[in-house]
């Protein structure tokens, strides 16, 4: 019985949460550090006794029904199966590293135990999000970390800009949610339940394969995959999210919550099916938001909106495979992605404290001497983001998706997959050189204070190290059993011929970068600060300028439709009444002159039109 | 013929003409004003002990039908002079000049109006309507040493004469046209032959009756005088006036046919509508008590107005109740302000600033207050809400939808100014000089009658059964 | 007594009583407009004996009688007033009695 | 006579409370709480206690019932009687009345007794609403609550920027209510004539109305005057104007009140009412009334965006979450109405709580304007972790009772009206939008002004924490709730089944 260990993975943060929002400020920072920490390390612990406790065959806990009314009966209930331990093992795992970096990277800042209370908050929602048999309880989660973000994201709530940033990033992923909401009402309509099992064994036997109700419900899903996941359109918010402290980013914007819209799309992997269109849509929209991401990436300055922009390019290859519906390469990705993402955060992390919150490519630089330990992790971490072969952990998931992508055919998705391993190359060597190499550009990158932590600094970095290279690919189970088989299973014909085209685009990625960073820097420069290459800089800079748009296209009208009804005019309408009265009053009150003479006039005047009424009506018979 | 039976049927008349001949005696023997309040009060009640006996007479006399509706508008002339005798003594107190008059002019109205509610024919209604006039300029004037008053006096005589002379105009082309004078004789010979002149005749009737109920466009004097008049003759004015008038509208309007030719229905229709319209619309933003309860008052004849478009038993049951509905209301009102005005010293207290903070200093005379003004505006658990749901169904039984729309439109304007006023009650007290009551109101005998008509008023609110009951029994219709 | 016809009287009356209410409306006198009250009241007496002349009945000549002895009082008390008001504003004017309005 | 203790019991401790100012401000305070305390105790007893299943056949489904006559010449009875439903509700207010007494502990400081008997009579009366199955005495129950409403807010409201503007509000409140429940009193009263025409016997009572044969050319006209009367006290837009006005000139009290419960009534006298009396007229009007919802939801959240002063905001909110309920009950599903009943319940904790602490707030900095407020989470202990609850809750987080209601009515909803249900689904982005605005604008943001200001003392934790607890229970655990109104929600949602809103079924395939 594997039900304990697992309520207890999930209920353990909840109650760090509990006890550090109940205690309100009145523990100190230390201990609250250590309260957010250890929650997150039991749950880890616990997670991995379930793992132990897996018998290899899903298991349901149900806990109690949440909601019945007729057939409305979701349930807090409980589905694991190997998909919700390997999310659940990243999520604890992943995030217990990163809480504890945390506690390094935030000693000092106010509000420690705030913090915590929403980093375990965070990790609860998540935790239900993967473990949720319904989908009602997924939306749960689904909102829950939702908020967690915004609320990270605003930890620094004295900027204004941050708070900007938090609410577009809760309002953008909001619309998202809408259409998963659109979608479970849709599928509660057509299939009577919102059971997830219940759900894939209902839906092919309702719906026909490419059924216009079920290309409806997989395309509302997918809006709010697209929402959580910052892909194309609605990825603006991810960039502006690196507000929030770095290991926020780490956890929430590079590990867990964006790709829970991956996570959506390989469990609900039977609804997608059914929709062919969308499901090739899925994938058009990956590899859309991959380059696009990989070019803006070119042209960040900030070294968190690089990683950024790397994150959103890589969930973009997560989204490629289900495109593809190579289920399984996706979530592989997902946690190599995770392993080597939060290890680049957490680095970068590292960097910014030590150059006292410079975060800036151009003011640092020169750092890979004084800091060995972050440059290492950057290092390990982006090769693993670019793919080095064989070494790394996200060689093996690339290689699989573009391998899952080859094998269907889809050629060019395959071609953008390729493409993007290029960019990627190059802005990660961009960014290793910018922030490591090269000159210092400002006194506080000429003298860091580098962590010297142990367990608080060194102990996450290494650890995810280890995990960012070949050993991390090797702990990945693999979950075919769970997904239907991909186009690749099976098959080894022209396996080879892609990995050298993927070793091939990687090399290239690294040899362009290495000539253009090192051999012509002052022609790129000058390239960039003029004509079309500033233009391009320009349009990459901004990410496409698809900010822009939505605030031309939504906000600005938005913003102008609640000034012209701040007051109410609607109500300005029912005041008429009360106008008129009051005109009727001024124009009767006048007639109360205080003359006599005028109020026998009127009385003569009303007998004179009352006989003048009479003699007029027609039974009067004047 | 006379008979003694017959007699007896006008008891209460004959108690209270006799009361203001001893009045009139005793002050020729000897000034007391406290005796000739309790001889008044003393008459007062002994006429209304005796209205079960009239009520139970064989035969009525000549000229006169003691029936339901006047035995039950008797009661209420009797009843709400008895309050304004018991207000009128403490107000009167301070009065420098002969106090004892007002009591004798008042019985004299009282006596008027039991003839009035009682008149079956036309020259008892006009007799009567005269006698309950007559009066009331003396009363309205009795401080005539006041500039006001004596305006609100003479106002009211002249155009009040104008009125009766339209009355008697409409009476004579009646009469030259049917001959008779009685109200049936009237009725049997109207249904005949409705031309011009005995149309002309009823209009012009209706306005010089119209005119006492301060119907639109017969209403522009009531505000002048309400505030002029001293309170206790405007209580009187806007009391036993009314509604003995009223009910003699209604005993004409139910008895002779002519008044139900549709076009005049729907011109009294419309004039109740602007009523009920206009009289709110006036009060808006009045900040004199006096008119704007004399706004007030013309509203509310406007929606009782709706009783007399409808006709039925209904009608008449409906206007018993919202008669009484209306009375308590009014006395309590007025009350109020004649506390606050106690003992007399030249002008009333009517203006609002008087009553900023009057919570504060005299809870339960604003307690009184409130009650009173809910249940003008017609909320429910006070006898006003009572009158209001008995003209709406009133309204609503008739299908008269105009009607039921103005007085809802009525009420949603009339709670604007009711409002204004009670929370003025509410507010913190001003600064500036005010008058007040004395400390002593509540234990005095008019003190005490004013907390019986707020308690009458709530009674009548929460548990109106038997009251109704009693207007169901009077109201049979003949 | 018959040949006039009754319209004609009533005819007379209504003339009789448009030009009391004129006066009523006109004059600024109390006097006069005291006067013009009695000249409505009159011709709605003279109404009335019209009435009980064409019907052959006592009873429009009775209300005749009532409507006089109203007149008289009105009159009395009237002119009580016109006394009170002269005496407050040196004036028999209506129109300064005009300190209530609005 | 345990129902005419309900109410009475509420009267009488307001007289209590009056007079038992003269031993000073603390006894009507502690009156006061008691009083509601007690309301709150029996009905939860009574909930403990009573057997909400379904009755079977023609069982009478009211759980408790007293009826004595009143006004037998109308056929009138005092005619109390008591289901899930109203259960709910009359608990829900003895709840919310004892937190009023609570916020006012320290608000309140002048004339603390007539404070009191305000506030206990308004409560009184909303109960009286929730019990009356006798229609005269519904309506006046439902007038009756104005007056101590009223003098709440106009003499203890907060004074508006032109000085008498608590009083308009209060004034204008009260005529938009007064004037519509006349039209409520007419429908009524023809209802009754109607009955009196075919049957010859008066009578108001619900039962017996219910089965009243109205021409087809009347009907629709009653129903409308039933409809206006319940839109107004919603409010439904272009009903609302007295909303906003009242909510923010109110004290904390009044506004607790006014959002928790007054609003409530309406929803209550749909379902209760409006619904059954006229299933047809009703089921031909559900387009009109769910578009009208619609507009609520966001006509309301618009405004809520541009609202500057806090309490306004929140009152704004209202609205939007009116239109949800709006929206469930002329959905004719059992589940939106259920929904209908959970938002009811979530929306009274929420904006309770959201009420009490722009009350705790302004309290603190003497303003309700949000522009100089702003980065308050360093400065205040607590609150803004409870304002952040409360935020979530009004945005429909899952895991509140808000997020139940809410998705209830749309998942309800969506099978007769789905697209009613998109643009509905619309106003959940429009509310995180406003929700979060509240939170961006009091909380976040760079400090107006220096200085730490005190956090909340143990009444302020302690009715945070009740409030958070219910709505967090409310929304993990709503079934008892559920349980109790199904023999409510059932019945009323059969009442549209004979035929389907085709008119609006845009249906998807």
């Amino acid at each position: 019985m594997m039900a304990p260990a697992v309520v207890l993975s999930f209920l353990l943060p909840l109650a760090g949460t509990l006890l550090l929002a109940l205690s309100a400020g009145r523990l100190g920072a230390r201990t609250s550090a250590t309260i957010g920490v250890a929650s997150v390390g039991l749950a880890a612990l616990a997670t991995a006794w379930a793992v132990t406790l897996y018998p290899g065959s899903p298991e349901n806990v149900t806990l109690w029904t949440w909601i019945a009314v007729g057939d409305f009966r979701p349930t807090i209930g409980l589905a694991v199966d190997g998909l919700a331990l390997m999310m659940m093992s990243v999520i604890t795992g992943v995030g217990f590293l990163i809480h504890l970096f945390a506690a390094w990277y935030m000693k000092g800042e106010a509000g420690i135990a705030r913090f915590y209370a929403w980093m375990n908050l965070f990790v609860f929602s998540m935790l239900l999000l993967v473990l949720g048999d319904n989908l009602l309880l997924l939306f749960l989660g689904w909102e829950g970390v939702g908020l967690c973000s915004y609320l990270l994201i605003g930890y620094y709530y004295h900027n204004s800009a941050n708070g900007q940033a938090a609410f577009k990033a809760f309002i953008v992923t909001r619309i998202g949610d809408v259409f998963l909401a659109l979608g479970l009402f849709l599928i509660f309509r057509e299939l009577g339940t919102l059971d997830i099992g219940e759900i894939l064994v209902r839906a092919p036997q309702l719906w026909q394969e490419g059924s216009t109700t079920a290309n409806i419900a997989a395309l509302l899903v997918l809006g709010g995959a697209l929402g959580k996941s910052a892909q194309v359109p609605l990825h603006t918010w991810l960039p502006d999210a690196m507000a929030g402290p770095t290991p926020v980013s780490a956890l929430i914007h590079a590990a867990t919550m964006v790709t829970a819209g991956v996570y959506l799309i390989a469990r609900l992997n039977g609804l997608f099916l059914l929709a062919p269109d969308v499901l090739l849509l899925v994938g058009v929209i990956g590899a859309v938001s991959m380059l696009l991401a990989a070019f803006a990436a070119l042209a960040q300055t900030d070294i968190k909106r690089v990683l950024a922009y790397s994150t959103m390019s890589q969930i973009g290859y997560m989204f490629l495979a289900l495109g593809v519906g190579a289920f399984d390469a996706a979530i592989f990705h997902l946690v190599t992605h995770a392993f080597f993402k939060a290890l680049l955060f957490l680095s970068a992390g590292a960097v910014i404290i030590s150059c006292h919150h410079e975060q800036d490519m151009a003011r640092l630089g020169g750092l890979w001497r004084r800091l060995p330990v972050a440059y290492g992790g950057f290092l390990v971490g982006g090769s693993a983001l670019v793919a080095l072969p064989l070494v790394t952990a996200g060689f093996y998931s690339k290689d699989e998706i573009l391998w899952q992508a080859m094998a269907a055919g889809n050629n060019g998705l395959l071609l953008a997959g390729l493409l993007g391993a290029v960019l990627t190359g190059i802005y990660t060597v961009r960014l290793i050189l910018g922030t490591f190499h090269g000159e210092a550009g400002s006194d506080h990158s000429r003298h860091p204070e580098p962590g010297t932590n142990l367990i608080t600094h060194h102990l996450p970095l290494v650890v995810l190290a280890i995990l960012s290279t070949f050993i991390g690919a090797w702990l990945y189970p693999g979950l075919d059993r769970l997904f239907p088989s991909a186009p690749g299973e099976g098959v080894e014909e022209g396996h080879t011929l892609l990995q050298v085209l993927a070793i091939g685009a990687v090399v290239a990625g690294l040899a362009l970068a290495g000539w253009l960073f090192m051999m012509r820097r002052e022609w790129l420069q000058r390239q960039a600060s003029h004509g079309t290459g500033r233009r391009l800089w320009s349009v990459w800079h901004h990410a496409w300028g698809f900010d822009g748009l939505f605030d031309r296209l939504l906000v600005r009208p938005w913003q102008l439709m609640v000034n012209l009804l701040r007051h109410d005019l609607v109500n300005l309408a029912m005041n008429l009444p009360a106008l008129i009265a009051r005109v009727l009053n001024a124009g009767l009150v006048r007639t109360q002159n205080g003359r006599m003479r005028s109020y026998a006039t009127v009385m003569v005047l009303g007998v004179t039109v009352i006989l003048a009424v009479l003699a007029l009506a027609p039974g009067g018979a004047a | 013929m006379l008979t003694l039976n017959s007699l007896l049927a006008v008891l209460p008349l004959i108690i209270v003409a006799t009361t203001a001949v001893v009045v009139m005696l005793g002050i020729a023997w000897q000034r007391h004003h406290g005796v000739t309040a309790l001889v008044s009060a003393a008459g007062l009640v002994l006429a209304l002990l005796a209205l079960p006996m009239a009520y139970g007479a064989p035969e009525s006399p000549p000229l006169m039908q003691v029936d339901g509706l006047a035995i039950m508008a008797s009661t209420l002339v009797l009843l709400s002079a008895l309050v304004t005798v018991a207000l009128s003594h403490h107000y009167l107190t301070g009065y420098l000049g002969p106090r004892e008059e007002f009591y004798l002019l008042l019985l004299c109205a009282v006596t008027g109006a039991l003839g009035l509610v009682a008149s079956d024919h036309l020259a008892t209604l006009f007799i009567s309507l005269e006698l309950l006039s007559m009066p009331l300029y003396g009363m309205l004037a009795y401080s005539f040493r006041a500039e006001r008053s004596l305006e609100a006096g003479i106002k009211y005589l002249i155009l009040s004469a104008a009125a009766t002379a339209f009355l008697l105009f409409g009476m004579a082309l009646i009469y030259a046209r049917t001959g008779r004078l009685d109200l049936a004789g009237l009725a049997a010979g109207l249904a005949a032959s409705p031309d011009s002149w005995t149309l002309a005749g009823a209009a012009l009737m209706l306005a010089g009756l119209g005119f006492k109920l301060s119907v639109i466009p017969f209403h522009l004097w009531t505000p002048d005088v309400y505030q002029g008049g001293p309170a206790p003759a405007t209580i009187f004015l806007a009391t036993v006036s009314k509604l003995a008038v009223f009910a003699v509208l209604i005993r004409l309007v139910l008895t002779a046919p002519i008044f139900e030719s549709e076009w005049l229905l729907t011109l009294i229709s419309l004039l109740a509508l602007i009523t009920m319209l206009g009289g709110n619309l006036l009060a808006l933003f009045q900040s004199n008590l006096k008119r704007l309860l004399g706004y007030s008052s013309i509203a509310h004849f406007g929606y009782l107005l709706v009783a007399v478009v409808a006709g039925g038993s209904l009608a008449v049951e409906t206007t018993g109740v919202y008669l009484v509905t209306y009375l308590a209301t009014t006395l309590a009102a007025f009350g109020v302000v004649t506390q606050v005005s106690s003992p007399f010293s030249g002008e009333d207290a009517a203006g609002l600033h008087h009553y900023r903070g009057l919570f504060w200093r005299r809870p339960w005379l604003a307690a009184v207050m409130t009650v009173s003004f809910l249940s003008l505006a017609g909320i429910p658990l006070t006898a006003g809400f009572i009158g209001k749901f008995y003209v709406i169904a009133l309204g609503v039984a008739d299908s008269r939808w105009w009607l039921v729309g103005g007085i809802v439109a009525g009420s949603a304007i009339g709670i604007f100014y009711y409002l204004r006023v009670m929370v003025t009650l509410y507010m913190p007290e001003p600064g500036m000089r005010r008058r007040d009551a004395t400390n002593d109101w509540g234990n005095r005998v008019g003190g005490l009658t004013l907390l019986a008509t707020a308690v009458v008023i709530l009674l009548l609110g929460i548990y109106p059964a038997p009251m109704i009951d009693w207007v169901v029994g009077l109201s049979a219709v003949p | 007594m018959n040949g006039i016809p009754m319209e004609h009287g009533l005819i007379l009356a209504s003339v009789l009583f448009s030009l009391g209410l004129a006066g009523l409306m006109l004059r600024r006198n109390m006097l006069f407009v005291l006067m013009s009250l009695e000249v409505m009241l009159n011709s709605a007496a003279l109404a009335f004996v019209v009435g009980s002349t064409a019907w052959n009945q006592p009873d429009g000549q009775a209300m005749f009688l009532l409507v006089i002895t109203l007149a008289a009082a009105e009159a009395s008390v009237g002119l009580a007033l016109m006394i009170q008001l002269y005496q407050r504003f040196h004036s028999l004017n209506l129109d300064a009695a005009s300190r209530m309005r609005g | 006579m345990i129902l005419v203790w309900l109410i009475l019991i509420p009267f009488l401790g307001g007289l209590f409370c009056w007079q038992a100012e003269r031993w000073g401000d603390k006894a009507p305070r502690w009156i006061a709480l008691a009083t509601m305390l007690f309301v709150l105790v029996i009905s939860i007893v009574l909930w403990w206690t009573g057997d909400f299943s379904l009755p079977d056949g023609g069982q009478s489904p009211w759980l408790l019932e007293w009826r004595a006559p009143w006004i037998p010449r109308f056929g009138i009875e005092i005619h109390l009687a008591l289901d899930g439903l109203s259960l709910i509700l009359v608990a829900l207010t003895g709840f919310l009345g004892a937190l009023a007494v609570l916020c006012s502990w320290h608000e309140i400081a002048h004339r603390v007794g007539f404070f009191h008997l305000n506030l206990l009579w308004i409560l009184g009366g909303v109960v009286g609403v929730f019990l009356a199955l006798d229609l005269f005495l519904f309506f006046l129950f439902w007038e009756m609550m104005l007056v101590p409403m009223y003098f709440l807010i106009a003499l203890w409201g907060h004074s508006g920027s032109a000085g008498h503007t608590r009083i308009r509000a209060a004034t204008r409140f009260f005529i938009y209510t007064q004037a519509s429940g006349l039209l409520m009193l007419v429908a009524i009263l023809t209802l009754v004539f109607v009955h009196y025409a075919n049957t010859g016997v008066f009578s108001f009572s619900y039962d017996v109305l219910r089965g009243t044969d109205v021409p087809d050319a009347l009907a629709p006209w009653l129903m409308l005057g039933f409809f206006i009367a319940f839109a107004v006290k919603l409010p439904v837009v272009p009903f609302h104007g007295w909303l906003p006005d009242a909510h923010a000139q109110a004290p904390t009290a009044g506004s607790v009140d006014l959002a928790g419960i007054l609003l409530k009534t309406a929803a209550y006298g749909i379902l209760r009412f409006a619904l059954p009396l006229f299933p047809e007229e009703s089921q031909a009007f559900a387009p009109v009334a769910m578009t009208l919802g619609l507009v609520g939801i966001i006509y309301g959240a618009v405004l809520a965006c541009g609202q500057q002063d806090i309490k306004r905001l929140i009152a704004y909110t209202s609205i939007s979450h009116m239109g949800f309920v709006l929206i469930a009950l002329y959905s004719g599903s059992e589940l939106a109405i259920q929904g209908a009943v959970v938002l009811m319940v979530a929306h009274a904790f929420s904006s309770a709580g959201l009420f009490i602490l722009s009350g705790q707030i302004y309290e603190r900095l003497h303003t309700r304007d949000m522009r100089i407020m702003g980065g308050l989470w360093g400065r205040i202990p607590i609150l803004p972790g409870f304002t952040l609850c409360f935020v979530a809750a009004s945005l429909g987080m899952p895991a509140t009772a808000n997020f139940v209601g809410e998705f209830m009515i749309l998942f309800g909803t969506f099978p007769t009206a789905p697209v009613v249900v998109v643009i509905a689904s619309g106003g959940l982005v429009l509310a995180a939008i406003y929700s979060l605005l509240l939170m961006q604008r009091v909380h976040f943001g760079p400090v107006h002004r220096q200085g730490s200001l005190p956090g909340p003392d143990l009444r302020e934790y302690g009715m945070m924490l009740a409030l958070v607890a219910l709505v967090l229970l409310v929304g993990l655990y709503p079934q008892p709730l559920l349980d109790t109104t199904a023999a409510v929600s059932g019945p009323a949602a059969e009442l549209f089944t004979d035929g389907k809103l085709s008119t609006l079924a845009g249906e998807v395939d």
